[in-house]
């Protein structure tokens, strides 16, 4: 499109390419913002379930769907107040880097087979670390506000989200280990097949490694049990306790996009991605779905995409499920929990997986057999050829890189 | 330089340089903005803006690994520590401390002549030769000067590279890694043994009284 | 010199963009008399060092053939990015013990050698 | 933190890491956690609180100067607005100090009735100070629980005399009216309903692992101190000092459970009357902390529900009247009367004096949550702002009274 504008209407082409990618980063930005008006009425539906009431049920008609819009224009219409002692540039810009950093790191996550903003080849890598910058919209929030309340809540965030990235990134790196790349896309798509495959049910240590990953990424969004840096019966709102209006509910977003996200990345790394339970497109169309073409593709990424959309949406409903069920943590036991239980209990799965790997012992994959005959069964740090040519392996092989199908790709290798 | 500034290269002004340009403006705005501001939460701001554009920067060049630790662990984790130094030491008069004026020619004087050495540096070992024939390589440099920010898989041979297996081009880096994490180490304990300062503060015990009744 | 902007992007545009990072590091070092804008001034050389390596090692960018560092220029790199972060732990270490000891972070300040 | 040097054998010297300066900290009059206006004033050091200040009055509305300008039966709606969330522990304990001035005996059926009514009471109270506990440690869920039952309590009340918080019911002489026809199955029905719905309370917060952490051995209240200050109700008993009004209060106040069969709800050689009904006490918490204040109250409801089962069989069997109550402007004899009542949140003492015409001469209240409140900053010395909420919830504090 970019091309044609240039080519044909002869556009200035900086212009062109700024426009077009002004257009691109807004259909993102609708994405979540819409993402989260559906996620902030769906809380308030669960929350209104869990305790016995119906929730939203006027506005919009029966299920109060238009309740979060209403909302929204009311945020809108409020008065953007300012504390009289804040910083009031870093006041002011701090919801947006809140925001953008929930933002950003969606660039990074596909949808489905090919459906990503940008293909990066360590992806999951730039997703936490582009989440992990929401911890800085948080803490500049609580200093520029001037309220002792909000720099309790900067703070605790800080400590937190820095802490839980350990255990996080630990967990984060057994399935990327599994599958031999950091490429979302790719890790999702070993996962095909029947459920067995999905690295949850790889062995048991994964399985043990899922519920570690989404306790750490509960504590890195903020979330009940672990929402200290809000913590309402304590810190009045926390970080947020002097925004008001649309400001205020910058924050909200980044929250809702967080917290979809991380599932997200959960259900990529952990939960098969776009992969149903069962591989339907595979029967319908006699392959998967990324190694269709055309119309077949499209249509078993629609599939692969509601898929993935209900699993992350499954996760956020367990997040709000968790929030409305348990009582919060002390900050103190809240970093106990990530130093003494997260951190080593992963460690000690991560170890665990390795060991798996190099015994050689059966994986979820086995007790189905696989539909296609593709990457999964290549042993993970071989899969991705490092080099092109051959003669740098045998050292590669020299220092340990073995498994159980070495044989097989060093035959391929050698050939 | 005139002779390559013609129609051709303006057809290349594409996504990759308006990001470029994105980016690059933005980290010299953010650093110049660093040196400028008085307030030191305001420069640590600065810091990060700065410090992230630059990893904008590394994925355009194609080391996105580079990038990603550089959000990692620049941004994301040395730059929480000096915020949070920053906001450990941010007392109203630590704030803004403005700086004499006769530094301020010193130093942009310095900085002036770094800069006046710099530039023209830049321009002699960035430029591609003038003459084609000159460098053997000259056909492959044409190919990659991509107009797209292709994604290259850098990371297992970066990997690869740190375990000491060299590639064609990358060398073994084992003892320097292995250097680097003793390093690291050290540093971690020296660091949580300088910060432990001696103070001794006293403290009622009253409810430690009652605790234990 | 100054149809930079007509070109594609090279090595020229990323080396420039360190500089300046680099001297704004260097000012930043010599004018701040907070000992934490003084890190920040070396993060800012550190990174404006580390942008001419990724830069030099860089296939993406228009650029010479002789100045090929290929991968070596982003392991460099990332050895910079860790070390950057040990020194800042332990400059700012550093900081927090003269904070404690002087109630100040000017470095002006602390210019006698004793304990 | 500037002072170094030591002042006495009981301090002691702590190595700080970081210099760290002291914040003060308003805690209220507006915060979501100070049930009501009472304002905290917090000396911090980071997250460590170091004293606690209470401010009260916010609240004030001198509702006992008001008491000397009406009759006993007009100041009735004025108890009720003093523990707003127990009106009719109020009226009870008002009504029951004029009649002991007047030496008035109600019927047997009002005594019955008056139990009824003050152990609903009682449930309703505890289910409030239940959930609002939930909340101040962020758990939000059972505050709707508990409401929902307290709905319940609260229809039953509205059929009863009208009202649904500020009821003026129970009062001297008896009741301003009977119970109406089928209220008694409606409150069994109601009961049991409820019995069961008290397992889903133990499970989402008393033995939530959770909950258990945030206030096990959180701010621990030794019985001496309790005593010392003053403290009751459950407070009181939570540190395992076994006093309560109804069995070891005034004769007049006492009367009224005679014949009743109940065990005071106070942890003895560790455990608790009725306790092997709900999981026990876990191993984390200490005989005084705020999980124990919890817990008492817990046990209550669960004890006011038989006392409401007895009651309701003894005032079926009673054939006398409801007690009608007192003329309006009543001759009150010459003299004073004070009388304690075990209110839901601890003695409610009433005190009246008379110079013999119909609007005493002195009306006073002593408050049961007053008392309880002073312990703050002792409980609160040296704990995190998050045991804040936790301690001062575990008083289970309303403003209304404290201040009056």
């Amino acid at each position: 499109m970019s091309q044609y504008l240039i080519s044909h209407w002869g556009w200035y082409p900086p212009l062109v390419y700024t426009l077009m990618a002004m257009l691109a980063a807004s259909l993102v930005l609708l994405v979540i913002a819409g993402g989260s008006v559906v996620f902030i009425w769906m809380e308030r539906k669960v929350a209104g379930r869990i305790q016995d009431r119906l929730g939203p049920t006027r506005v919009g008609g029966k299920f109060g769907w238009l309740q979060t819009i209403a909302d929204g224009i009311k945020l809108l219409s409020k008065e953007d107040l300012r504390p009289e002692g804040a910083d009031a540039m870093l006041f002011r810009i701090a919801p947006y880097v809140a925001f953008c950093a929930s933002y950003g790191s969606f660039i990074a996550l596909p949808f489905a087979t090919g459906w990503v903003g940008l293909d990066i080849n360590v992806a999951v890598f730039f997703v936490v670390a582009v989440l992990g910058l929401e911890v800085f919209g948080v803490i500049l929030a609580g200093y520029a506000s001037a309220s002792k309340w909000s720099l309790f809540g900067a703070m605790r965030e800080a400590a937190q989200v820095i802490s839980y990235e350990v255990p996080l990134g630990l967990c984060i790196v057994i399935p990327v280990m599994i599958a031999g790349t950091m490429d979302l896309t790719k890790i999702g798509n070993l996962q095909s097949g029947w459920f067995t495959n999905w690295y949850l049910f790889h062995d048991p240590f994964t399985f043990i490694t899922f519920f570690v990953y989404y306790t750490c990424a509960l504590a890195s969004v903020n979330r009940a049990p672990f929402d200290l840096a809000e913590a309402e019966s304590e810190l009045v709102a926390g970080f947020h306790t002097e925004y008001s209006g649309l400001r205020w509910s910058f924050f909200f977003m980044a929250e809702y996009g967080s917290m979809f996200l991380v599932s997200a990345l959960g259900s990529i790394l952990f939960l098969g991605g776009w992969n149903g339970p069962v591989p339907v497109a595979a029967w319908i169309f006699g392959e998967h779905a990324s190694q269709l073409s055309g119309f077949a593709f499209v249509l078993a990424n629609v599939l692969g995409l509601m898929a993935f959309i209900l699993k992350a949406v499954l996760g956020v409903t367990v997040m709000m499920w968790i929030r409305w069920t348990l009582p919060r943590l002390r900050i103190d036991q809240v970093i106990t929990t990530c130093w003494k239980y997260c951190t080593p209990i992963a460690a000690v799965m991560f170890v665990g997986v390795i060991s798996w790997q190099l015994m050689g012992l059966p994986n979820g994959g086995d007790v189905l057999p696989h539909h296609e005959q593709g990457s999964r069964r290549l042993p993970g740090s071989l899969r991705e050829r490092p080099f092109e040519t051959g003669d740098a392996l045998p050292s590669a092989n020299s220092v340990g890189f073995e498994s159980e199908h070495g044989e097989q790709e060093r035959g391929q290798v050698d050939g | 330089m005139g002779n390559r500034n013609g129609g051709r290269w303006m057809g290349e002004i594409n996504g990759h340089t308006v990001l470029f340009l994105f980016f690059g403006i933005l980290t010299c705005l953010f650093s110049l903005a660093v040196v400028f501001s008085a307030n030191v939460v305001r420069m640590a701001f600065y810091l990060i803006l700065a410090l992230a554009a630059t990893s904008g920067l590394h994925f355009l060049a194609g080391a996105d690994f580079v990038g990603t630790m550089q959000l990692v662990l620049y941004v994301g984790g040395t730059l929480v520590l000096l915020v949070f130094g920053v906001m450990l030491t941010a007392q109203n008069p630590f704030i803004s401390l403005r700086t004499a004026g006769g530094d301020w020619i010193v130093a942009a004087l310095v900085g002036g002549i770094l800069l006046v050495i710099l530039v023209p540096v830049a321009f002699q070992i960035g430029l591609p030769p003038q003459d084609a024939g000159d460098i053997e390589g000259l056909t492959q440099r044409e190919a990659v000067a991509s107009s797209e920010p292709v994604s290259v898989p850098t990371a297992t041979r970066i990997g690869l590279g740190l375990l000491g297996v060299p590639g064609d081009d990358v060398s073994g880096y084992l003892l320097p890694f292995e250097i680097i994490s003793i390093h690291l180490l050290v540093v971690l304990v020296g660091a949580a043994y300088l910060a432990r300062a001696k103070r001794k503060v006293v403290v009622r015990q009253e409810s430690q009284n009652i605790a234990g009744s | 010199m100054f149809d930079l902007l007509s070109q594609p992007v090279g090595l020229t545009h990323y080396l420039i963009v360190g500089a300046v990072m680099f001297v704004a590091g260097a000012v930043c070092m010599a004018t701040k008399r907070n000992a934490l804008g003084v890190l920040m001034g070396i993060e800012l050389v550190l990174n404006g060092a580390n942008l001419n390596f990724v830069a030099f090692g860089s296939n993406f960018l228009e650029r010479n053939p002789a100045y090929q560092l290929g991968l070596d220029g982003q392991i460099i790199s990332l050895f910079v990015i860790v070390l950057a972060a040990a020194e800042a732990a332990v400059a700012l270490a550093i900081v927090l013990n003269f904070y404690n000891n002087h109630s100040t972070v000017d470095v002006d300040r602390a210019d006698e050698l004793k304990g | 933190m500037s002072t170094t040097e030591e002042k006495s054998s009981e301090n002691k010297v702590v190595e700080f890491d970081v210099r760290t300066d002291e914040m003060l900290v308003n805690m209220g009059p507006q915060h979501p956690s100070t049930h009501g206006v009472l304002r905290l004033v917090l000396r911090t050091d980071g997250e460590v609180v170091s004293e606690v200040t209470p401010h009260l009055g916010y609240l004030h509305r001198c509702a006992e100067k008001i008491g000397e300008n009406l009759t006993p039966r007009q100041w009735i709606p004025y108890t009720d607005r003093m523990d707003y969330l127990a009106g009719m522990s109020m009226n009870l304990g008002w009504s029951l100090c004029v009649e002991k001035l007047m030496n008035l005996h109600v019927p047997e059926k009002a005594r019955h009735l008056r139990v009824i009514i003050a152990e609903m009471q009682r449930i309703a109270s505890h289910l409030v100070g239940m959930g609002a506990y939930g909340l101040d440690l962020g758990s939000f869920s059972p505050f709707l629980y508990a409401f929902r039952e307290r709905e319940r309590i609260l229809d039953l009340f509205e059929e009863a005399c009208g009202a649904r918080l500020t009821y003026s019911y129970l009062t001297v002489g008896g009741a301003t009216a009977d119970l109406p026809t089928g209220w008694l199955q409606k409150c069994e029905a109601f009961l049991d309903q409820f019995l069961p719905v008290i397992d889903e309370y133990h499970a989402l917060l008393t033995t939530n692992s959770i909950f258990i952490k945030r206030c096990a051995g959180i701010g621990v209240m030794s019985a001496e101190m309790a005593t010392s200050y003053g403290c009751s109700g459950p407070v009181l008993r939570g540190s395992g000092v076994d006093l309560d009004l109804r069995r070891d209060g005034e004769e007049w106040y006492t009367n009224m459970y005679d014949g009743y069969a109940f065990e005071v709800i106070v942890e003895k050689d560790g455990h608790y009357p009725n306790d092997h009904v709900y999981p026990g006490v876990p191993p984390e918490a200490v005989l005084g902390d705020c999980w124990h204040r919890f817990y008492v109250r817990m046990l209550e409801v669960r004890q006011a529900i038989d006392l409401v089962r007895q009651a309701i069989d003894r005032y079926s069997a009673a054939t006398d009247s409801y007690g009608e109550p007192v003329k309006l402007n009543e001759k009150l004899p010459k003299g004073e009367a004070y009388l304690e009542t075990e209110a839901p949140r601890g003695q409610m003492g009433f005190y009246v004096v008379s110079d013999g015409s119909a609007i005493p001469y002195r009306a006073r209240a002593r408050s049961s949550c007053f008392c309880n409140l002073s312990v703050t900053s002792e409980l609160c010395r040296n704990t995190l702002i998050a045991d804040i909420p936790a301690i001062v919830g575990s008083l289970d504090i309303v403003m209304g009274e404290i201040d009056r």
